[in-house]
């Protein structure tokens, strides 16, 4: 057991040395943008996003956006997979206090409303789909902190979650069909900075938005429901 | 021109070189023929095919009819019939080899050919594959035979299959002509594992011990295969080519640690094959416990596809004379003493152990890996007579091989045992299969005036010419610990008292018989009259440009001693006839008495008293000679294995470590690390 | 020398938490702990991954939040950070889900003998003599959850000998 | 018919295409094998909902529609790579998918493999489908994500997409590994997940540390600006992280602790997928990354190197296995590394051997854990499975004399091939590469015949009851698998041709880099 | 090429034989020994009883002993292979001497040479093992199996004399052999030139004509554990013609190699019976070796001292 330690420590040492070397060599601070400054100056104009983050997440690189979705919808499945269902019968912990559900009840619907805002609002400002998903699924975690007795309903969270990851790809092939390209962003880009403006974008963003919050959603709501026994 | 049966026939005699009178049964064959050639089916189907046969390349014929007695077999093996089929077969492939007259006539290429990757296989057929073919074909042909009725019924009704037998058999011999046929390292590569393997499936088809020893002999067969692998690409790495010519070229140009390293490759995989020292600790069990007719063909042949192997490079290649030149560091031995060496304590080491088997079969098969060494010492010396006789005695071990294990399987197949604790006088109830093994042993003993005999006496008349003392003690020794342990094989089955239970043992049946004595009669015949073998044997020679031995009919002529061997049996049958007239000529009759009417110290003897001396038959030798047998193979290979399974825990405690990222962690480091 | 600049530190920082990271899966024994590991040299990761974009004096990549004209920082790091954060997530989120499920058949989190009792399981389901000590129990599966006094008493030498 | 695409998007340059419609119909249908499988992911859980009958057939369907659409499209556009720019966003700003041959055999390969062992299919899964009601949508939707995700790996030409799809492939894998719900799956999941986890992290530090060097993710980028950014140890170092990264999946040498303990775990069909199939797709990945972006010699010694370590522990390994999952495990192993000895020979003769190496690896290992859906006991209870499944225990033998190397099998050939690779290369590092798998073919034909005699060994009494009833499906899938080995195996010339050309056009780089950018990059380079 | 060329089947018409002269030295040659033979076995008889104070037997004894157990009445006989043995026995040895050239008869010593007059004489056990074997007495195969492994014994020193013997003279051929010897007078002899393989071969002629002390397996106080425990009348007796012959043929062999051979029969005759004096008077004084004892002994000090004459030959 030490001996291990030892080893471990001497090993890790040695690769945080090598790495630093490594990173002498690094042009940190003055990258060579090459792919970086081309973004910079084409994605505005061409996508018609201000946030140009956004504009390659949901535009240029939607592909991998969708990739992405895709894991987090695997590790929700597999997790569910893998937790299983809770007996109806299984007891439950107690709903939480005056303090904690009085403070759900006030941050629900600010959270919803905060999360909604951060969706639609993924190609003008900081923000996106996931960072508003993932808001809109703490809202209702909160809720579900506050009072255990209440319970999500796995086959809405399903459907929602399904429904949109569906809407995300039909979206693409339904460029595909038009267009000739997967996720072509297709409808008129509008004027900047406006709310509906840059295509297909914000759409895509509101899909990713829904099933982002969707899965994480009952990716807790499955945790939470610790009691559930082995089959 | 017009082709038909008749034609057919008279290329075949022509091919055969008979004397003038033979045309008379040739004659009688050609006017059954003429029947069938009038009839209209033959003139509509069996013409063009007979045309397309005859137009073929004799080696592609050759081929093809080897490969068509595999789909036959792996069709139709399950028949009763199939066996004499394959008899039939057997004996077309040898008419097809005679007829490519390859042995006299100049080599002949196949037309079929592989090309895979750039790289091409193939084929073709020199006096040495011709000799090798042969003795192939015909150790099929009687196996075959041997195989084809009682042995085969008893075979089946053990809940054995018929067909794996005769697939196994054809493949084999398949693979064997492949292998003898190459032309090329890659078509070598692919005869030698084709055989390995069917050699593998010959041995492991009855399961129980022979699937142990069928397992113990992959293990050493991969492993050999791998050498010559290893072989193969060091040639091809510096000649750039599998090609022979290209190979000579290559070899030819090596420096002397190249040639070490092939020796060393190429050395030990066929080393593995023949059951050189020390490697030939998996033969034994493994040729023994195959069925009976399979043991028969794998004792005859199989094993000296290492020889092939070693004539085609060390001896045809490498050469020698290459061999005299390379020493080994810091000793005044050259390689070729080395290997020399190898082939004489390969003759004593495991005719010793054989002296101590107590199964016929192992006893036989031990002999085997013995024998091997003599051929392979007989190419190391290297002079005409020396080469010939180990060229020899491949022919004329494999007849003394095949019959010995006949009979010792008829024995089998009468009584059910082969233990020589268990047997005894049985001479009385199986006169023929005695006679074919006290002809098989004489042979075997290397005594005149049996085939054994002439290969190994051109062996010590090599050795004493060229000056090899302590080889020549070697070889001796070996044949007198032959002598030994082939007369304990006979005594214990056929000597000595019968035992109750085979009170009622019956002749072996005829379909068994009828090889085994062509085979005796072909063992006394090349002791009698040598030179047609040896008129085989000098084309080898002649090919691989070794110096020719002088044969002539009876033998060797040579100023300083030749050996005429149809003078030497006649004289020993003069002699016989002297013995017989002092001993039947004069004096009164001699009067047959039951063989319990023994003297017994008084005691008296009844069938159910054991009076026979069988288990530890040379006490005095086994007590002075006992504590030699250490066993030091078996440890060797015992700590080899125990060293795989060593390194496979070590291998293995790497996948259960208890955390694996340390591992990954170890990797990375390393690797950036190596990368700076 | 390295020069101390923001990029520099952040970079020693970044290989730091990865390294950190790696060092505590490879000594944790307990699972969880191991995760935290993992979440560290994630972060490590990222920020690794975010710093590749950054260059000096230069703005958020969102046209017309900061005076026009003024250089931005390379907006791809960004979203590849994005999606690497939420596969971590995914990752880390099935990684407590097995978890749990393995505390409730098990009873314990430590790795080690988490190890031995699946080597166990998997010897018996096909028959062969399990490896290692014969102190694996066998032919009670799914075991029964270790009680709290038995993982105290487990751990605690664990804890003194570190102390 | 032909139609003007007036492509004026990318850096204000006018450009007017002819381009076939038809043409690019079918080339850009080549993201559907990885788009449409997600689909049904997605929608997989609703649709249960709805029918579990449609449900079930759902992911066949869709895979069976993904190699149509492969097949047709490499028939179309014939056997000249072409790349397609998803969002029609065109390199290297977007992504783009790059379809040469071996690109397209593998997806086509992922789609019908999985097709093969789709976990649903066969009296397996009917005897659990009462019992599993709410799993096995779930079990058939990651299921859908793992083909896709390969699919993608072998498509993809770009570096963080390819690292997304690999995770997918990773998260997928862990569902799909304790999706049977044992105690003993769920324990190696999570050292598994540890495991790739933080190959993941190390993949992403090289990542970004190549990022940072090259300012691009595009393959085709990567490799026309590698010579100058890369060389040296920085760019070494950078391919050793993500060989690290990737080489988990690819079950390289020191990073594929969690092999043995998921193969034995994992349903056999699932096992199959991994070993099989999953682990080409990451060998892929770094073999595309040795091809075009780490082109020094050095990174192909350290492919080696593991690749001979990886040879040598698996066949060891083996050797001692006790059970038939576990010894496929382990040989998969050093199969494995043999695949990466392979490519990492020089020139044409690398690719060819090691694709080579790695179709006939698919073949067969996947077919063995078909077997192994009803063997998978320890070895003992083997003895005399022949005489309750003589076909089966035949397959067996087949496949094993291919792995082992014996003629006129396809293995052979490879082997051979392997062989000529290195000696043609010479260093003593190859030569040492030479004799390790020599030496491991040894021990593995000595384990694999070990097991078929213990086949054909007479029953011995109750122990024939141990053994699983027979699986039809698998059973099928290995005869299908065999039938393909023996077809390669007899027309191995035509087959070695075809491999020989798609390997020259993999290691052609400047192919790569021309389909990728039809025009010269008009900006700063 | 045709066969009959190729067998040399026409070469077998242009040798050219003296057909008659060959045939009467191939019936005179095997009478001779058997003649000289007895007188040996005389001279064995008398030595002994000299040595132990006695008389000994008549001129005519041996021929008597021979012709007595011929016409005994009781000839039992336990198989055909028990009489082959016989046969076998006495027709080794009879071919053996017509390979042996003597004054005036090379015979058929151009055809086999010194290899094949050894195996000539190893035929003779085998077929005295077959026949003891088949007379199903374990005491007789006992003493086969003690016979044999003396055999394995004495021929270890027996085939280094040869190859030493061999070399020297270049070749195998004992007309040759003889020739070379007779050139120089006594200086040439084999003895001269040889004088330790001479030694050494002594020794194993001890051996082989199976004196004391090498003589356990037909030690007449072993009978009963012998090979001739089953052997009386004319089976003892044909053992009794073979003894003649071996005699003979151990005592010119000797001379053959060593002494010179024979200028003309009479000394050559007295050569041979010198000779196998030498062991007879040897083995009188010497009580008998155990089997194990034996060939302990023959590989040691024989061996080395063949060894060490080949050494000296070679160089």
């Amino acid at each position: 057991m030490p001996m291990r330690n030892i080893a471990s420590l001497v090993l890790t040492a040695g690769m945080a040395f090598l790495l630093l070397v490594i990173g002498a060599d690094l042009a940190l601070g003055y990258p060579d943008m090459r792919v970086g400054a081309e973004y910079l100056r084409i994605a505005g104009p061409e996508l018609g996003a201000a946030n140009i983050v956004t504009a390659i997440l949901a535009g240029y690189r939607g592909f991998d956006t969708l990739g992405e979705l895709s894991i987090l919808f695997a590790a929700a499945t597999a997790a569910s997979l893998v937790l299983g269902h809770r007996r109806a019968d299984a007891r439950r912990d107690p709903p939480g206090g005056l303090v904690l559900s009085a403070g759900a009840d006030l941050l629900f619907p600010l959270l919803l409303v905060v999360g909604i805002f951060i969706v639609v609002h993924g190609h003008l400002t900081p923000g996106g789909g996931f960072q508003g998903g993932v808001i809109l699924a703490a809202a209702f975690f909160v809720a579900l902190l506050a009072n255990p007795a209440r319970t999500l309903n796995h086959a809405l969270l399903g459907w929602i979650e399904g429904l949109a990851g569906a809407a995300f790809i039909l979206i693409g092939l339904w460029a595909l069909v038009e267009d000739g390209h997967f996720l072509t962003p297709l409808l008129p880009l509008g004027t900047m900075g406006e709310l509906v403006s840059a295509g297909t974008l914000p759409l895509l963003s509101v899909a990713i938005g829904l099933k982002v919050g969707a899965e994480l959603a009952g990716l807790l709501a499955h945790l939470a429901d610790t009691e559930a026994p082995d089959r | 021109m017009a082709t038909s049966p008749t034609t057919v026939v008279d290329q075949l005699l022509a091919g055969l070189h008979l004397p003038d009178g033979f045309d008379a049964v040739a004659g009688v064959i050609r006017e059954s023929l003429a029947h069938v050639t009038n009839s209209a089916i033959w003139t509509r189907y069996g013409q063009q095919s007979l045309e397309w046969l005859i137009g073929m390349n004799p080696v592609d014929r050759l081929f093809m009819l080897s490969a068509l007695t595999l789909l036959l077999m792996l069709l139709l093996g399950r028949l009763r019939s199939a066996g004499v089929l394959a008899v039939l077969l057997y004996g077309a492939q040898f008419a097809a080899l005679l007829s490519t007259d390859t042995l006299f006539g100049a080599p002949v290429a196949a037309e079929v050919r592989i090309t895979v990757a750039d790289q091409s296989l193939h084929w073709s057929y020199d006096a040495l594959s011709w000799f090798f073919a042969m003795i192939t074909i015909g150790a099929a042909f009687v196996t075959a035979w041997y195989a084809a009725g009682s042995w085969m019924r008893r075979y089946r009704e053990a809940g054995q299959s018929a067909r794996a037998f005769h697939v196994a058999l054809a493949l084999n011999c398949f693979g064997m002509l492949l292998l003898v046929g190459s032309a090329d390292l890659l078509s070598l590569f692919l005869g030698w594992e084709l055989v390995s393997w069917a050699s593998f499936l010959l041995m492991a088809l009855v399961g129980g011990p022979g699937a142990q020893a069928a397992l113990k002999y992959l293990a050493y067969a991969i492993s050999g295969a791998m050498l010559l692998l290893g072989g193969i690409a060091l040639i091809y790495s510096i000649g750039g080519s599998f090609e022979y010519g290209a190979v000579v070229a290559a070899i030819r140009g090596m420096t002397d640690v190249q040639v070490w390293t092939l020796l060393l490759l190429l050395g030990g995989g066929f080393a593995v094959k023949l059951g050189l020292l020390p490697f030939h600790l998996w033969q034994a069990a493994a040729y023994a416990e195959a069925p009976g007719a399979g043991s028969v063909f794998l004792g005859a042949i199989s094993a000296r596809m290492g020889l092939f192997g070693i004539i085609v490079f060390i001896v045809g290649m490498i050469g020698v004379s290459r061999l005299m030149t390379l020493e080994i560091p810091y000793t005044f031995m050259s390689s070729r003493e080395l290997i020399a060496w190898i082939a004489a304590l390969t003759i004593i080491v495991p005719t010793y152990t054989a002296l101590q088997q107590h199964d016929a079969r192992y006893l036989l098969a031990w002999h085997g890996i013995g024998q091997g060494g003599y051929m392979l010492l007989g190419l190391m010396v290297g002079d005409a007579v020396g080469s010939a006789g180990g060229l020899l005695h491949c022919f004329n071990y494999a007849i003394t091989q095949a019959a010995l294990l006949m009979a010792v399987f008829a024995v089998v197949h009468r009584t059910g045992t082969a233990d020589l604790n268990q047997l005894g006088g049985l001479v009385t109830r199986m006169p023929l299969t005695f006679l074919v093994l006290l002809f098989g042993i004489i042979s075997l003993a290397g005594l005149p005036p049996m085939a054994g005999f002439v290969s190994k006496w051109m062996v010590y008349r090599s050795l004493i010419t060229e000056g090899m003392p302590l080889l020549f003690v070697a070889a001796v020794v070996g044949t007198l610990g032959t002598i030994l342990s082939v007369y304990k094989l006979i005594h214990n089955i056929f000597l000595g008292q019968l035992r109750v239970e085979h009170q009622g043992v019956a002749e072996a049946p005829l379909s068994m018989l009828i090889p085994m004595l062509g085979l005796s009669a072909l063992i006394f015949l090349a002791g009698f009259i040598p030179g047609p073998a040896l008129s085989w044997v000098a084309q080898v020679q002649g090919q691989l440009g070794l110096p020719v031995v002088p044969w002539v009919l009876g033998g060797i002529v040579d100023p300083r001693g030749g050996l005429d061997m149809i003078w030497l049996v006649g004289i020993l049958m003069a002699g016989f006839g002297v013995g017989a007239l002092v001993f039947y000529g004069f004096g009164g009759r001699s009067r047959r008495v039951h063989q319990l009417d023994n003297y017994a110290g008084g005691h008296f003897l009844t069938a159910d008293v054991h009076y026979q001396y069988s288990d530890n038959f040379y006490a005095g030798l086994m007590h002075l000679i006992g504590p030699w047998y250490r066993g030091a193979f078996r440890w060797l290979e015992r700590s080899l294995a125990a060293t795989l399974d060593l390194v496979s825990f070590g291998a293995e405690g790497l996948y259960r470590v208890a955390q694996p990222t340390l591992l990954m962690l170890a990797a990375a480091v390393a690797m950036l690390a190596w990368v700076f | 020398m390295i020069p101390l600049t923001l990029e520099t530190v952040s970079y020693a920082g970044a290989v730091g938490l990865v390294v950190i990271g790696g060092l505590g899966l490879v000594i944790c024994n307990h699972l969880f702990r191991m995760l935290l590991a993992l979440v560290m040299a994630e972060s490590g990761a990222n920020l690794l991954l975010v710093l590749t974009g950054f260059r000096g004096g230069a703005i958020a990549p969102i046209i017309g939040y900061g005076p026009a004209g003024a250089p931005m920082v390379d907006p791809l790091p960004q979203v590849l950070v994005l999606t690497a954060i939420v596969i971590g997530v995914g990752v880390q989120a099935l990684a407590v889900a097995v978890l749990v499920r393995v505390y409730r058949t098990y009873g314990i989190l430590d790795m080690r003998e988490l190890r031995r009792r699946m080597e166990g399981e998997i010897a018996v389901a096909a028959g062969i003599a399990a490896p290692g000590s014969a102190q694996v129990p066998l032919g009670q599966r799914p075991l029964p959850p270790v009680p709290d006094y038995e993982l105290v008493r487990r751990s605690a030498p664990v804890r003194e000998r570190g102390a | 018919m032909t139609l003007e695409l007036p492509v004026d998007l990318l850096f204000g340059l006018n450009l007017d295409l002819n381009l076939d419609l038809t043409k690019v119909m079918t080339a850009n249908a080549i993201v559907l094998p990885v788009v449409l499988p997600l689909l049904a992911a997605f929608l997989m859980q609703p649709l249960a909902q709805v029918s579990r009958t449609l449900a079930r057939l759902l992911g066949p369907l869709v895979l069976a529609l993904g190699a149509w659409i492969i097949l047709n499209a490499w028939l179309d556009v014939g056997p000249a790579p072409f790349s397609v720019a998803i969002g029609g966003f065109a390199a290297p700003l977007g992504i783009v998918f790059y379809a040469d041959q071996l690109a397209l055999l593998f997806a086509l390969a992922v789609q019908v493999f999985t097709l093969l062992f789709w976990p649903g299919l066969g009296a397996a899964a009917k005897a659990d489908a009462a019992a599993d009601r709410q799993r096995a949508p779930r079990r058939d939707a990651l299921a859908l994500l793992l083909a896709s995700a390969a699919t993608g790996l072998a498509l993809s030409g770009d570096l963080f997409n390819i690292f997304i799809f690999y995770e997918l492939a990773a998260v997928a894998s862990f569902g799909l590994v304790c999706a049977d719900g044992s105690g003993r799956a769920r324990i190696a999941t999570l050292r598994y997940l540890f495991v790739s986890a933080f190959g993941s992290v190390l993949a992403l530090v090289g990542i970004a540390i190549l990022y940072l060097q090259t300012g691009t993710l595009n393959l085709a980028q990567l490799a026309q600006v590698a010579p100058e950014t890369l060389q040296g140890p920085i760019g070494l170092a950078a391919f050793a992280l993500l060989l690290i990264g990737f080489g988990v999946k690819a079950e390289l040498f020191p990073l594929n602790a969690w092999v043995p303990e998921v193969y034995a775990t994992a349903p056999a069909r699932v096992s199959a997928l991994l070993a099989g199939l999953v682990s080409k797709l990451a060998i892929l990945v770094i073999v595309r990354l040795l091809i075009l972006v780490f082109q020094q010699p050095e990174a192909s010694q350290l492919l080696l190197v593991l690749g001979v370590l990886g040879v040598l522990t698996g066949e060891f390994s083996a050797w001692r296995a006790q059970d038939f999952p576990r010894l496929l495990a382990f040989s998969s192993i050093g199969q494995l590394g043999l695949v990466a000895i392979a490519f990492s020979i020089d020139g044409t003769t690398g690719i060819l051997a090691g694709t080579a190496v790695a179709l006939h690896h698919l073949i067969i290992k996947s077919a063995l854990f078909g077997l192994a859906n009803r063997w998978s006991g320890g070895l003992d209870a083997l003895t005399g499975a022949a005489k309750g499944a003589p076909r089966a225990a035949g397959l067996f033998v087949l496949f094993a004399l291919s792995l082992v190397g014996v003629p006129p099998l396809w293995g052979f050939w490879i082997k051979l091939l392997i062989m000529v690779g290195l000696v043609q290369g010479g260093s003593p590092l190859d030569l040492l590469a030479l004799g390790a798998i020599l030496l491991a073919t040894a021990v593995e034909a000595h384990y694999l015949f070990r097991v078929a005699l213990r086949l054909y060994q007479p029953p011995v009494q109750d122990q024939a009851s141990r053994l699983a009833p027979p699986a039809r499906w698998d059973t099928g899938v290995a005869y299908l698998l065999g039938a393909c080995l023996v077809v390669i195996s007899v027309a191995i010339t035509p087959a070695t041709e075809a491999l020989r050309v798609l390997a020259q056009q993999t290691g052609d780089v400047l192919l790569y880099i021309d389909t990728v950018f039809p025009q010269p990059l008009a900006y700063k380079e | 090429m045709d066969w009959l060329s190729a067998m040399r089947l026409d070469a077998l018409a242009a040798v050219d034989f003296h057909w008659l002269g060959l045939v009467l030295e191939l019936m005179l040659m095997p009478l001779i020994a058997f003649v000289a033979g007895l007188g040996l076995v005389l001279m064995l008889r008398k030595i002994a009883a000299r040595l132990q104070r006695r008389v000994g037997p008549p001129l005519l004894q041996p021929l008597w002993d021979i012709i007595k157990l011929h016409a005994k009445e009781t000839q039992t006989s336990h198989g055909l292979i028990h009489e082959i043995g016989i046969v076998m026995a006495i027709g080794g040895y009879v071919a053996a001497v017509t390979l042996l050239p003597v004054p005036g008869m090379n015979g058929l010593a151009q055809q086999g040479g010194l290899i094949a007059l050894l195996y000539m004489t190893m035929i003779p056990s085998l077929g005295l093992a077959l026949g003891v074997g088949q007379c199903a007495n374990p005491n007789g195969s006992i003493g086969i199996s003690r016979a044999l492994t003396a055999m394995l014994a004495y021929d270890v020193p027996m085939v280094i004399v040869i190859f030493g013997v061999a070399f020297h003279f270049g070749s195998l051929n004992l007309v040759h052999m003889i020739a070379a010897q007779q050139a120089g007078g006594v200086a040439t002899w084999g003895m001269v030139q040889m004088p330790l393989l001479a030694l050494a071969g002594l020794f194993a002629l001890q051996g082989m004509l199976g004196k004391q002390p090498f003589e356990i397996y037909v030690a007449p106080a072993e009978i009963a554990t012998g090979p001739m425990v089953e052997m009386g009348g004319k089976f003892l007796g044909g053992l009794f013609v073979m003894q003649c012959f071996q005699l003979y043929t151990g005592g010119a062999l000797y001379v053959t190699l060593f002494l010179g051979g024979g200028e003309h029969w009479l000394t050559f005759l007295f050569k041979v019976f010198v000779v196998t004096a030498i062991p007879m008077t040897i083995a009188m004084v010497f009580p008998r070796y155990r089997t194990e004892d034996m060939v302990r002994l023959f590989w040691k000090w024989p061996t080395m001292i063949g060894l060490l004459g080949i050494a000296f030959v070679m160089n």
